[in-house]
């Protein structure tokens, strides 16, 4: 097993109901499986394009897979400046 | 180069000064300031929130990436977060050049790259009471392999 | 609206201000810088000369269509005349406006314009002792009927 | 005859030897005539394309009419900014 750490921001604190939760999963699970544990949590559905995820805080591709300790940030489209 | 994300009032003066040199003979500043509306309705005030290690990581990568792609002697970005009032800026770039079109176009850059990609986000607070996440951008992530 | 010729140091906060509003969500500032270089050769100091009053009245009328020909709410220039040092501002250009790219647009075509039609001067002087007017640009004027 | 005032500025001032000069002119005379009149007064040889008139503060073609009281201003390649 793999322990991360799943944050949410902004709007997404609401959508899924936390701003950091520490998540177990099998060895070799990707993003993209990630992005499936946690999207049964969604108060609503996310659009799946909109979604950005950074690992250890760089943008990732769905099929990166988690290591132990990963900090994984789960992003709405951003609006600074 | 100097890129900060912080809960402090912003100083152009002091940002400016991050970046002149003797040998930069133009100095573009952008800031961005609270208007007080958005999309025909009055904003009173708004927050920015923001993944502020990974904002200031990316603000450094853009600033890095920039400055190689364009003769500029130095840039500096600072973006504001917690609460902000109409009129206060939430985001001031300085770009110091030798050249001002070089100035100019890698000012262009950095705030529009800095918009796209950059973990920050705006909830306004409207004059009716109301509350909103400001529609942003989605960040372009990597492909899979 | 506000253009200056003067022989006191440009304070870009000021100048800022001058065009600042709650509807303008952003503020570009250009400021051009006196280099320590120029042609290869060291500039030690500067003098800029103004026909002062025509200048003036130059620059009001480029910012008045610069201001038509772009959504801009407001812009300022100031422009130092008189003895300069390195690393001084010669001249500061504010320009406020509800969205960013009216505002970088009409900055960067009052800086070309005031470069090629306004009555302003630049003596340089160089570190082995030498003065020199600046090369310039040549007004366009008004064809023959 | 109308009378005008030249002003001359940053290099010219070497060039035509003077800042400003009183000039009389006689009724009609424009602004190519003028140029023709200071001339005569130049230290070298300016390039005409890169001279530019300016009669009460007011870029000028060269066949303007001058009147009694203008200031006619010679104005040299600018370099602001």
């Amino acid at each position: 097993m793999v322990r991360i750490t799943a944050l949410f921001f902004a709007a997404y604190r609401d959508v899924f109901g936390a701003d950091e939760l520490e998540i177990e999963l099998p060895e070799g699970a990707t993003v993209a499986a990630l992005i499936d544990i946690v999207s049964r949590r969604a108060a609503s559905a996310v659009p799946p394009g909109s979604m950005a995820v950074a690992v250890n805080q760089d943008y990732a591709a769905r099929d990166t897979v988690l290591r132990d300790g990963d900090e994984v940030a789960f992003i709405p489209p951003v609006a600074g400046g | 180069m100097y890129c900060e994300v912080t809960r402090a009032p912003l100083d152009v003066q002091d940002i400016m000064s991050r970046v002149r040199s003797d040998s930069d003979g133009a100095v573009v500043v952008f800031a961005g300031v609270v208007r007080n509306h958005h999309g025909g309705r009055a904003v009173k005030s708004l927050a920015y929130e923001a993944y502020e290690e990974m904002a200031v990581q990316k603000l450094d990568a853009i600033c890095r990436e920039v400055s190689s792609q364009h003769e500029i002697g130095d840039v500096a970005v600072a973006h504001r977060v917690g609460p902000l009032a109409v009129g206060e800026a939430s985001v001031v770039i300085a770009v110091a050049a030798p050249h001002r079109d070089a100035a100019y176009k890698a000012s262009r850059e950095v705030i529009e790259r800095l918009k796209h990609e950059v973990p920050i986000w705006k909830r306004e607070r409207y004059a009716d009471g109301e509350e909103e996440w400001v529609e942003g951008a989605t960040p372009r992530i990597p492909e899979d392999d």
